[in-house]
């Protein structure tokens, strides 16, 4: 991985990467929404308040603020079923966030999409996609669109480890790689696609490896450090916006919680759950750093967490004071 | 009889047909130490292998044409896609070749070849995880179509689709797998094309697959009180159709209602019709013929919007109601 | 009005569209030089120049996620799929992605893309490059499908699609591509959902589309010598399907003939059926409602065998006598 | 190309191969056939005798011949749409062959199949495929069965440069090189699929390259030169049956005549064919080798070549006598 190299201090990165005080406290309390997010969700599932799938993503925050941070608000997303991070990352409305997840008409998709298929248009957030692989190839059309459309924005496309399996994943990085198109490939590596390992699944690795045989400069880094995946996919956004094509990174981190809701997490040791929680959360390093460094005080992240916590429960109430859709209206929006 | 969950009669027919024939063999994903996405396959890697019990990675198109290939050199694979909805990435490999090559090489070929699908809707899994897609496979000729709806038709067309010649798509509807009921211990196997008269009536004839022949059921068991009497009709295969019970069935109730969770347009309820419209049935109809489906829409996530799309009882009552009335 | 082919029709559509609105792109494997497998963009790369008319690989899944791609940032992909059978590779983007976004997403995304694919049996290409998928295609909503008859409909049906702000399949056959017909010159759209009576008639209907649509007038115009008045419905667009149109002519004629050359079993014969069960026509019917459809079997090689496994004007003959003496 | 470097003479390198005169006869006369038979379909097809579609293989004989030489008759192929050279090498019958291209009820698929169905299940000979890659996953499955069947054979799976580009070719080879099954990928580069040149769909070359992804040894050769084809695969076969998993065999040649019938050959120039065949003919190559090094006289050669030609035209016979399927018929042999 190319981080375990960088042993650079965590203050001189922070000043090379130009990230102000503010922006690591914007970060820091951006990592605690989402990881609030999601235990949240875990425990209204808990409770039996959610009909339906979801697929946490707790453990993974620093891909998504990373990546958010490393781009521009206005660049594209294209996300997959794992993708809460990226929309709060995205500065979603968690409250429509959540009525969504609650299945509300509020809800960004009016409760017609549900976790899997949350969605911002209007924020150039192009959703999530329940078929593992099926964004992917949606990149090539953003990408095209934006060289016809002559505009500066990338597309960043967002899959799992699994998704790289499918045949989309090949057809699109050489149509990419081909014709040179504005496409930053994220593959979160979370290690499992459901209950397979990746070294089970995967002929080689690591999955960036197959970047290569598309022309496709590459990069597997330590998705749990934020600053690298800033570093890193600040150089490729900048990379792809000067023309020179796509750029595949691929993030190491981990999921914590099951894959989604049937899972009973046969397939992994609780050892191997407790050692990634313990020593390589990404929030938690991130918090190390910016206290060993003395970027703010304890008491200083504490109001970020506690802020998180208030945004999440807030959501919350949002959500569950909003109405169910109109059995009425089932067949509304099967056409525009 | 003992009583075993849905889940379970599927399990136990994978679990002898293997023990059986050493050609059988299930390839899919997830169906190892996770069991399959609905538990299904639970402990049949510890039982029989990881040669047998063969996990892929997320390939679609591959996991069937690997089936496929298999097939040609004689085994009887079994592969599993996680949820029917992913079947639209394998159509290619089941409908233009699993399906075509017994034609297509003028018979030499056979390619012997079951297909396990989980469909349908209910569990708020949304537009792609909740899909009813079963006409879709009717309509690709070579291709053989199973939807039991029951822990003993499970078992007993699964061993039969095992055994069968050709490659059968087996669709199990999710919200079956943790219903009950009896199964003979021991060897059965239910032919293909002869379908199950779940209720013998006589006012009305209910054509329902899948989970709509329990909805059906339920609501004839309490018309019953009403003095309507209808008659349910589970094909329990549709490819091949057991036309001789349907057109039986009408030319004695004179009326005719079919129930699919599948969506209405173009939906296999036309090919009941059709069926029911060019054979004698026709001249005892004294209703016009009545469908009663899944509505075209995409399954919505919202619980509310859910079971609006898709027939519930109060719908199938409804309808029944409506068709005995003669009021629409 | 000048006279011009099927495949000049297209061409003119597309090409009048590019001109008009430069957010329309083609995409599609060899439409470039090769002009496309028959020749229906030729010319256009030439005019239109590579970053219009996109030449892939050969990626067909892909193809359509790009389209869909291109068409959520508000650009008008025209889809090619080289042959109607290869759209069972892009299945899941065009059932599970593009079908479904604008309501999963709320109303929120639009997809506005035309999938353009050649239909049908007639050039001994077998099983894999002759098949008429179109009922595959109607059963996902979401999807407006299309299949025109003539030159004229053509042009002013595809540039409707292109307007279109759903996914349309245009499904063209390919036997179609040579005949002629007149075309106004300049603009003109045909809606969708606005069947059109190809011949009007007291005696029969019959409801047929694409190639069908003229193996029936054939027949329907040599009939007339004899007194047997057919009208000939073509429903232009199936998905939405004219149902009053049909729903009038039946209720006139009292007899229902449904040809297509897509197979028999759950193809969309029966959903004409079962709208017609569901009218008023249902009680002006007197005689059982008819289908002559393609067998139900991969099409063949051989020219005997191809012919033999969809309508020909004989079949045809044949079933309008039977149905007009009510001898089957 | 690895070829290219080789300059070992060419009498070395038959005796390196153990390649008997007989055998070089044989091989001789099988390149003749298969070329007669493509210009035998073309003949028959501008006489207006074929009804379908053909897709001729003149100019890639070389790769079949020498496929089948350097692997067992029992070996397992699975051919794609321009399949005739290889079923001609795997000693199928030319009548039956014929009469299936004429569509008679006598022939390989009784009329049913056509050029491009063509298949010998009798002599595992898995047929060819209209569906451009896919017949590529089916070699998971035959190299599954043959690991499970505990047998040693292998399975040749053949197709063109084009059809690396579906995503069924990544999923294969992730598969095949994860569980190393024994099959040998045959990629008949002919620098075209349908118009478009390998270069103008493909981000990176030699697509061979592709394989290294999966951990796949990879070859990229002159498919023009036979005794390079027979010296690779003859190697790779070897490795393979050893149960070191699948091996990646690139083969450069050329077509000739138009992708299918409707080609008007547009997107190349008449230059270049013309130097491919007067330069780099698969069959000219070796005659002139086996000329130059006199290991035959060129009356011995010219045996051959009438021979191959008598057996094409006997063929025709076969066919043309040969009666249609029964109309009759046309429902059988949709259900085993
Ligand atoms: C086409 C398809 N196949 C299978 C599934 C079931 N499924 C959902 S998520 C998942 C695992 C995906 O793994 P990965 O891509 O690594 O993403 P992660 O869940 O680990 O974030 C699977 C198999 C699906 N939704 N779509
Ligand atoms: C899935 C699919 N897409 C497209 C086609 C149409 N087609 C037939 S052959 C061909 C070119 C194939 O190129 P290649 O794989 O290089 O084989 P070649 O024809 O050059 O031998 C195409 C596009 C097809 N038959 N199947
Ligand atoms: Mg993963
Ligand atoms: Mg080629």
């Amino acid at each position: 991985m190319e981080t375990e190299k960088n042993q650079e201090p965590f203050l001189n990165r922070a000043e090379r990467l130009k990230l102000s005080k503010d922006e690591l406290r914007e970060m820091y309390k951006t990592l605690c929404t989402i990881r609030q997010f999601e235990l949240m969700a875990d425990k209204l599932y808990a409770l039996g308040k959610v009909h339906g799938t979801m697929h946490l993503s707790a453990g993974q925050e620093a891909v998504a603020v990373g990546i958010r941070h490393a781009t521009r608000l206005d660049d594209y997303l294209i996300n997959h079923h794992r993708g809460h991070g990226h929309f709060i990352s995205k500065n979603a409305d968690i409250n429509l966030m959540m009525a969504e997840f609650l299945g509300k008409e509020a809800g960004y998709c009016k409760g017609r999409g549900g976790s899997m298929h949350i969605a911002d248009f209007s924020s150039n957030n192009l959703g999530a996609n329940g078929i593992v692989g099926g964004g992917i190839p949606h990149s090539l059309g953003v990408g095209l669109a934006l060289q016809m459309q002559k505009r500066d924005q990338i597309c960043i496309a967002i899959f799992g480890d699994g998704a790289s399996n499918e045949g989309v994943f090949h057809e699109t990085l050489n149509m990419a790689g081909l014709w040179k198109l504005p496409i930053l490939f994220v593959c979160e590596n979370n290690k499992y696609g459901m209950s397979m390992a990746v070294e089970r699944v995967s002929a080689k690795l690591p999955i960036a490896q197959r970047a290569e045989a598309y022309d496709i400069p590459w990069h597997y880094i330590d998705g749990n450090d934020l600053l690298t995946v800033i570093e890193t996919v600040g150089s490729a956004a900048d990379y792809i916006r000067s023309g020179n094509g796509p750029v595949f990174v691929e993030a190491q981190t981990y999921r914590y919680f099951g894959h989604s809701k049937s899972d009973r997490n046969l397939y992994r040791s609780k050892d191997e759950i407790e050692t990634w929680r313990l020593t390589k959360d990404p929030i938690l390093r991130f918090k190390n750093n910016l206290l060993e460094n003395e970027v703010f005080k304890a008491e200083e992240l504490v109001v970020c967490e506690e802020e998180a916590v208030k945004i999440i429960e807030s959501a919350v109430e949002f959500a569950e004071a909003s109405a169910d859709p109109d059995a009425a209206t089932v067949t509304e929006y099967v056409y525009a | 009889m003992p009583e075993i969950t849905y889940a379970e009669a599927i399990r136990s027919a994978l679990w002898e047909e293997m023990k059986r024939d050493e050609r059988v063999f299930i390839i899919g994903e997830d169906i190892g130490r996770y069991g399959g996405a609905f538990g299904v396959t639970t402990g049949m890697l510890d039982e029989f292998g990881d040669k047998r019990i063969i996990e892929t990675p997320i390939s679609e198109p591959s996991i069937i044409g690997a089936a496929v290939g298999a097939a040609l050199l004689g085994m009887r694979p079994v592969a599993e896609i996680m949820f029917m909805d992913f079947v639209l990435l394998s159509l290619d490999q089941i409908g233009n070749q699993a399906a075509k090559m017994h034609y297509m090489f003028g018979g030499k070929a056979t390619v012997p070849l079951v297909v396990r699908m989980p469909s349908g809707s209910g569990t708020g899994a949304a537009a792609q995880h909740s899909q009813s897609l079963e006409t879709l496979l009717m309509h690709l000729p070579g291709l053989k179509v199973v939807t039991p709806s029951t822990p003993y038709e499970a078992k007993g067309l699964l061993r039969t689709a095992i055994h069968d010649l050709n490659p059968v798509c087996f669709i199990e509807h999710k919200l079956l797998y943790k219903t009950k009921g009896e199964v003979p211990e021991g060897d059965y196997q239910i032919p293909f094309g002869v379908a199950d008269i779940k209720r013998a009536g006589k006012d009305l004839t209910i054509v329902a697959n899948g989970i709509m022949v329990h909805k059906a059921l339920a609501v004839a068991n309490r018309l019953a009180d009403e003095g309507i009497d209808v008659e349910i009709i589970d094909p329990r295969t549709l490819v091949p159709l057991d036309t001789e019970a349907i057109i039986n069935s009408v030319s004695k109730t004179g009326k005719l209602l079919i129930v699919h969770e599948a969506c209405e347009t173009a939906g296999w309820a036309g090919e009941i019709m059709a069926v029911v419209s060019s054979s004698r049935a026709f001249d005892y109809l004294d209703a016009p013929m009545r469908r009663l489906t899944g509505k075209n829409v995409p399954i919505p996530y919202n619980r509310v919007l859910e079971r609006a799309a898709v027939p519930q009882e109060e719908d199938i009552e409804r309808e029944i109601r409506a068709i005995v009335k003669g009021v629409y």
